[in-house]
């Protein structure tokens, strides 16, 4: 029978990967990612999973590994973070493009330099052209179902795309929540046993994976993952119906909250939307007409469900948890702008980074900014601290 | 909805206590709480904590407590160290100390002006329960007397968390030391 | 299912675009040959991935992988676990790498397959460059070769694969060339009856890329093998055994001097090329001995 | 188990595959490279088989029993001379391939 | 004196860095950069280039190299494409964070899977929040001139950014053009000697760099970054003004073809440029108002000249050389529709991809699409061939 | 310019975050000490980047540069290279990393600087796992060790860096371990006094990650050398001397019985731990002999 | 080279450096870390600094000609008792830090 | 605007020629050129050809060329490799042949239906001259003929390119294959 346990983040993750019942697991350790790989190699020891785990020497080669192993039929697993997701960046494209449908947790965590060990979303979002879904978790729960349904999600015959399901790093990887956990005949009569007819090995079947195509060709077959994205769109929203009537939890690819004649309305991703709902609820309660739209796939963007949701709202307020560096906005801001019509006002503001505590005041500070509704064309850093060019002063020869 | 910040030394399961409680709360109380993490750099040595909400309902903030209304501090030495525990405390805000010395918790309670002071030896307790001087389950016991969860569904978390035969003794540490704990 | 569109002998097309006296294309037939249809190829960029063919066309005929240049072995090691978990122990897999995506850029991936002890037969054709991006000196490239990122000649000696392999404890490992064809099937069928990691390390002549004459790729091969510039060796359970040994070295410059690549090599290079390749040969047979 | 390959076929199905692959096994006409070619004199020749052991393209066949024996796939016969440098009896001359060129 | 020569791309970005003398030079060969790095490794060993040359096993060595090199205050010089910069993907968030100001050419190539050894410009793309400026060159002159303002910029102490010049694989880095070359002196007066007083190792001067950092001043540092950006556009506009006084080419960050009172414009990237404007001079003779804006600086991008420049142009057909899968568009097109007001029609078109040409025919179509003003939310897909679902089809076992 | 807030002895603050009893701790000062102030370090993450520091404070009063865990040796080079070409031959470049960071992720590289011959000193402190995450696995485990990620002991044996070191024929590589000091600091200023790639391999007693006491840091790696579980020899232009070896080894229960990570292990295991130990050790004194 | 050090010292400056660097040297209380504490038996200790060779935090001095001949730092020993376990004399006893704990 | 193409099989110095036209019109006559180069993933074998466009003033335009005014043919027998020259033709195309019998000329000339073919056999040239059968220096004089360069610039532009004295022979190369050309 479903039942109550506490877990944390990354352990949601091996639940659902073990539920998955998922047969090569290859993974290489890192911060806050570590646990998973942990935990994975004791489950496929002592039994608890029928896997081979692969103790790889990088996190290239645990992409790679994964990738083999699932090209030859089976399911497979890994998990990563921050720059060990940036070393897989070569071989995470190729996943992709050989329609290959890993799920793969991606603990979010800044990228170097500088060094940092918290989170933020710079890794994951580098890898927003990837031809990967992307999928992002508010709470542990959503870290577990998010999980189970991107099996069924990129595994689809019409997506055959492999999915990040993104978990901010500590905030969400080591927070413990209760989490409610299925049967395994559950997931099982829900995910269904891995058998995919396209790209795969088989000595007796054989055909040559991967070769050299030329350019009258590879327009077709990326436009193939484009429609791959495109499917994924209804699938998700079939796999989301179904989910919620199995399981009884509730799953959008964008999710509002105080939508209600909402004058202002955050947009945002991933552990902080929690925060925002929180203090939209107090600020309602202040009779403030504010709300929140939590972006959980971000890849595809449900754009044109984003341009229904926010109804007549005139204001929306984007946090990003990533930089952008040089673009006119953050990788969020600039997917929510452009699906809008200039009459909404989408100002962009950058908090969260490298683990700074979107906290409520935080929140409370940019629903006072957007509410006020001055515009600016520049994104606006949240608690960036003055003084930010003198932060280092050093003696040096000169 | 309850906040709590728990202070001390790496090495006295400070990350365990929360975990603890925080499963007292949400699986033997059908209640709901979070762990909120603060993970350090360093290598060992430096102060520990880590922030827990409790709520009746389930809790959707998911930050850091800035304004805890429950302070736990497992090491009275803490305060050298260069901590504020009493960063973030309101009016209302209750304090559970570990300390040898009542006069300790009253210096406390003086210093930051804490309404409640709630104090025990968790140190001693612990070690006269399971031999070693690591106050999480103890200090879990004093932590009941405040109400933010009962001294059962502690005892249960831990026979959960550390199974039965380990588990038993340390739910005794907590029960011994709910006994002990002294409100001034 | 492969779809015959030409019949062939063997496993591989007859008509594949690599140059007239490649090396590589009769080591992969003989390679393939011993190996038979129950392989799995991996195949990274370079002259090899020529085999994999263009479009929907291919010159292969067992199922194959053409990989990364870095981690050939990884995504060996990730299909042999898939075939294993799937109860598949009698499938070969054989990653098939130049000398740049095994010395260079895929040594890490190999050294982590020989450390884990993954059962993957690992090859490596050994023209000593990048040759399918033409001709850049790898750490393969002999001390004295041009290429075109050694023009005066390369500084340094070139790495020692089977002496890294060695070092991994592997059970089996060898050299071999196309100077020898049977002694090179004998190898493949030995590495195919072993389990766990095997490498090959097979020295391969390259007529575009050594300037040497299409019709002397054989020649030039033998000439390695009878002056010790390639010694063919095998080492199993960590015992050496040199196959066939020359019981005495000739001049390095009868292997140089049939190779533009060498056309430029000054005297002290041409004596540190010596020193090393009669060095190494002593420490073969030495090895050997104990 | 490769044997069982013959049943499996009755079981197969055309799939339609999204990504790079290649099954379509073909030959270039790479005989079309060659400037010239190799001359056996069939007389000296003793059908050792050097010559199709060595050939990269491996399109020499030593039929034993037959004149012409030793039978070139010119379709695909790249010109590259090393059947002739390798032969013992040296029965083997590369000669221009088109005359008058 | 300045003197004409016959260059292709990849001679000339390796002519510029010869000029700016770079002290160490660290380069892995990857078709179509591969000259670049035989190029560079001849003129270190004949002395035309006072340099070293490293020769490295990996991309990734060749950028940490690099970094290394350049940390101990010399110029240094890399050149990668394709699956190459991928693989630096790690370490080159390395260079940008740690204020190294390499100048790199890129040489564009599509990503694996499929393989393709052909130009499009996924790989620079997937680089675009790293923290390099990034410019694209439009012809061979534009390759020399490029790479030698690009040091200018980069190592501007207002800017301290490293810099990608990006050239189109085959169409610009094989392609053989005359280049207007100036005499040594010229560069060394226009770039002068490297010398940066920020982060660099100096063992009689020690300080520890790249440290691990704290969530509380991470966000500073980042924001520094930031800075640079912003930065970075006026030290342009600087830069190119002097460049076109003492060379006479004019530059600009966003360079506009045929504006006069155009009703449409193509906005594009790289080599196309020239093949738009080409049809746009058509189409004018033929009496269509039609113009072209190419995208020079797409790091940082231009969005307010964005604006200026367009004036009351209301069509704008955006051209992508890259595929932006799961994005509501392409890169190029992001930034630019988040730019403008709505009554703008900014169209996405997907083009070029793995070396598929972007030819006459192609641009007229893309005119001829967007005078026709029909509004479409999804990127158009050019020349993408019928039945694309189709391509393959494999006898497997069932 | 460092500001020296707490003035320390050495190039080392005293107060570091490292274990109380950390080994590796021990050894960079130790390393230190012998290379004195006109050094440039680069240190990758890992347990050894505690002293770079945190924010703007830190434990090294060196030039230092915290690189990526697997390019140590590749920023070395760099960085090697760039004092070259502006005339500075004389300050040692040391990379100082860990044995995840040397033998898994950062071989490749490593391997590459070694190849090109480039003049840096690498020095790879091998507390056999990855400490700085978690204790888990890496090719350094030895054979039977728990670790997070080889919860039943480890399978296979340990890799042997300096064997690939000496395959590269670099002029310079040896052992070390905090059991003899004074024989670190004699290699680490030999390595100094040498031009070209030198390695030297360190053992680091790590009471976290061993479960050994912290008291026992130095026993227990003087077990190790009792054992041969780790055998202190250097290798100078090939030719390999072993550093005073114990006349007779001890068996190696004397040195697991001292750490927690080996109390899981079973019959067959420590068989075979015992096995390769011994072979090794024979294989060194073989070598030597030559 | 480095003696040329203080010279140039002369012209060094305040530079405002972008991007993570540290250079404050600062060292951390590790005392504090301290349960046990070494405590040296002078009277038997024979100054023969094995202790402080092994010290991992470098907190010895010996201190040949005074009566604390073994000087240790106590704000920094972490107190892992490493000097206690390798003194040949076995003159260095490990004490609890804090009386009545 | 001029437009060209080149065909030719691996060997022929094709992409050759086609860099060296370019040189002689953008150096030597102060016009512009660029090449396109298509570059095929074969390692050997695979007939090559290249794009060279022509101006008078700079070229912006920078695709494949589909409607060549001249295609150079560097090997008569290309045809026979699948290739079709005629592709994109117009009816002001000529052609530009190299070819050791004026019956294949005409042959060309009536298949794809050009207004003039100019042809020489450049092979035969080259091989007098420099002693190797490579037609790339050859057949440019042939090219000469048709007005889109003027020998003397492709004389100084192999001189220039292939260094004196190598460019010298291959300017007579050039020069006598001017000569010889024939146009039909
Ligand atoms: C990461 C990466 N860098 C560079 C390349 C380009 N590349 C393709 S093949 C090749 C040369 C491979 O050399 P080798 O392995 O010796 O094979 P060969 O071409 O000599 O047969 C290179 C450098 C690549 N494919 N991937
Ligand atoms: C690419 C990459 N993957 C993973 C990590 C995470 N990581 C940081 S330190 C470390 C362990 C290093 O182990 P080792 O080199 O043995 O040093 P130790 O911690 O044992 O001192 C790992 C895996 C990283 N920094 N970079
Ligand atoms: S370049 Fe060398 S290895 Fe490559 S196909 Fe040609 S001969 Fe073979
Ligand atoms: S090698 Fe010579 S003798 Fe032998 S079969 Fe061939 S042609 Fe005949
Ligand atoms: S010339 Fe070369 S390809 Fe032709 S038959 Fe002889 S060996 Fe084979
Ligand atoms: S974990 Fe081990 S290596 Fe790391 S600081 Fe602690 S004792 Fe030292
Ligand atoms: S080791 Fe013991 S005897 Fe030696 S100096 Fe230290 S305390 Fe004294
Ligand atoms: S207890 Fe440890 S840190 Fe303290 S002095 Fe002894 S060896 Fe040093
Ligand atoms: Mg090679
Ligand atoms: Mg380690």
């Amino acid at each position: 029978m479903a039942h109550y346990k506490m877990l944390d983040g990354n352990c949601a993750a091996v639940e659902a990967i073990k539920m998955a019942k998922v047969k090569v697991v290859s993974a290489y350790p890192i911060t806050p990612q570590s646990t998973i790989a942990e935990k994975l190699s004791e489950i496929c020891e002592n039994g608890e999973l029928e896997a081979k785990y692969i103790r790889v020497e990088s996190e290239h080669s645990a992409m790679s590994c994964a990738i083999g192993a699932q090209l030859t039929g089976v399911r497979t697993a890994t998990a990563t973070a921050s720059v060990g997701l940036a070393l897989m960046h070569e071989v995470v494209n190729v996943a992709s493009g050989c329609r290959v449908p890993i799920v793969m947790p991606v603990v979010n965590r800044s990228l170097a330099s500088p060094w940092s060990l918290w989170c933020d979303h710079q890794d994951s979002m580098a890898e927003r052209d990837s031809g990967w879904l992307q999928l992002y978790c508010e709470n542990v729960q959503d870290v577990y179902d998010t999980m189970i349904m991107a099996y069924r999600i990129a595994e689809d015959p019409r997506v055959l795309t492999p999915a990040m399901v993104c978990l901010d790093g500590f905030f969400l990887s080591h927070s413990m929540q209760k989490v409610m956990l299925p049967e395994q005949k559950e997931v099982d009569d829900f995910i269904g046993t891995y058998k995919v007819k396209n790209l795969h090995l088989d000595p007796s079947d054989p055909i040559v994976i991967d070769n050299l195509t030329g350019s009258n060709e590879c327009t077709e077959m990326k436009y193939q993952q484009a429609i791959g994205f495109k499917n994924a769109e209804d699938v998700m929203e079939e796999v989301f119906n179904e989910f919620s009537q199995k399981f009884g939890r509730t799953k959008a690819m964008i999710e509002g909250y105080n939508l209600e004649e909402a004058e202002a309305l955050i947009v945002c991703i991933g552990s902080m939307a929690g925060t925002a709902k929180y203090v939209s609820d107090i600020l309602r309660d202040q009779g403030k007409k504010v709300g929140v739209l939590k972006i959980v796939s971000f890849r595809p963007f449900p754009y044109k469900k984003l341009r229904e949701i926010i109804g007549n709202t005139k204001k929306l307020a984007v946090i990003d948890r990533t930089t952008g560096f040089g673009g006119q906005g953050a990788p969020l801001w600039l997917e929510v702008k452009s699906a809008l019509k200039s009459d909404v006002l989408v100002k962009n503001y950058i908090a969260g980074l490298a683990g700074r505590d979107v906290n409520i005041e935080t929140i409370k500070n940019v629903y006072t900014d957007i509410l006020e509704g001055n515009d600016s064309d520049d994104p606006i850093w949240i608690d960036c601290g003055e003084n930010v060019m003198n932060i280092r002063e050093v003696l040096l020869n000169d | 909805m309850k906040r709590l910040k728990f202070y001390g030394l790496g090495g006295q399961g400070v990350v365990t206590a929360g975990k603890v409680l925080s499963g007292a709360v949400s699986i033997h109380e059908n209640k709901y709480a979070i762990t909120v993490p603060a993970y350090g750099h360093e290598r060992r040595g430096a102060p520990v904590f880590t922030d827990i909400i409790v709520d009746e309902k389930p809790i959707l903030v998911n930050c850091f407590v800035y304004e805890p209304d429950v302070i736990v501090v497992m090491d009275d030495t803490i305060i050298e160290k260069g901590v504020d525990i009493s960063k973030g405390k309101h009016e209302d805000s209750v304090l559970v100390l570990n300390t040898c010395s009542q006069g300790t918790a009253t210096e406390y309670k003086n210093t930051y002006d804490f309404k409640t002071v709630y104090h025990v030896n968790a140190t001693q307790v612990a070690m006269d329960h399971i031999g070693r001087g690591i106050p999480n389950s103890s200090i879990l016991g004093a932590l009941s007397k405040t109400g933010v969860v009962s001294i059962e569904s502690v005892e249960n978390a831990l026979i959960e968390f550390f199974g039965k035969k380990a588990g038993e003794k340390n739910a005794q540490s907590a029960r011994d030391s709910y006994e002990q704990t002294k409100a001034i | 299912m492969i779809d015959i569109k030409k019949e062939s002998r063997g496993y591989i097309a007859h008509g594949v675009s690599a140059c007239a006296g490649c090396g590589m294309e009769l080591i992969l037939r003989t390679v393939l040959n011993a190996l038979g249809q129950d392989t799995t190829l991996v195949i990274p960029p370079g002259c090899s991935a020529l085999f994999c063919g263009f479009g929907k066309e291919t010159g292969l005929k067992v199922s194959t992988f053409q990989g990364n240049l870095e981690n050939s072995a990884a995504y060996a090691a990730g299909i042999r676990a898939g075939y294993e978990v799937q109860g598949n122990n009698h499938s070969t897999v054989v990653a098939f790498a130049g000398d740049g995506g095994t010395l260079d850029i895929g040594l890490q991936s190999l050294s982590g397959m020989m450390e884990r002890g993954d059962d993957v037969l690992y090859i490596c054709y050994d023209n000593e460059a990048y040759m399918n991006t033409g001709i850049q000196g790898s750490s393969a490239t002999p001390l004295g070769a041009w290429t075109t990122t050694t023009p005066t000649g390369k500084p340094v000696y070139k790495k020692d694969l089977l002496g890294i392999a060695m070092a991994h404890g592997i059970p089996y490992c060898a050299s071999a060339s196309v100077a020898n064809i049977k002694d090179m099937t004998k190898k493949v069928e030995k590495a195919k009856s072993i389990q766990g990691p095997k490498l090959l390390h097979i020295h391969c002549p390259c007529p575009t890329g050594w300037g040497s004459a299409p019709s002397k790729s054989i020649e030039v091969s033998k000439k390695a093998v009878q002056t010790g510039a390639w010694v063919l060796y095998e080492c199993e359970d960590g015992n050496i055994k040199l196959n066939n040994p020359p019981k005495e070295l000739k001049a390095v410059q009868e292997y140089t001097k049939l190779q533009k690549r060498f056309s430029g090599i000054n005297e002290e290079q041409l004596v540190a090329l010596q020193m090393g390749i009669t060095k190494n040969f002593e420490r073969l047979m030495r090895m050997q001995a104990e | 188990m490769l044997n069982q390959q013959e049943t499996v076929m009755n079981k197969q199905k055309r799939f339609k595959i999204q990504g790079p692959c290649a099954y379509e096994f073909d030959s270039g006409n790479t005989g079309s490279w060659r400037i010239e070619r190799p001359q056996v004199d069939f007389e000296t020749c003793v059908k050792c088989g050097t010559c199709a052991t060595y050939c990269p393209a491996n399109v020499i066949t030593i039929e034993k029993d037959k004149e012409i024996c030793v039978d070139i796939m010119w379709d695909y016969c790249k010109g590259c001379g090393i059947c002739a440098n390798e032969c013992p009896k040296q029965c083997i001359t590369m000669v221009e391939e088109r005359c008058g060129k």
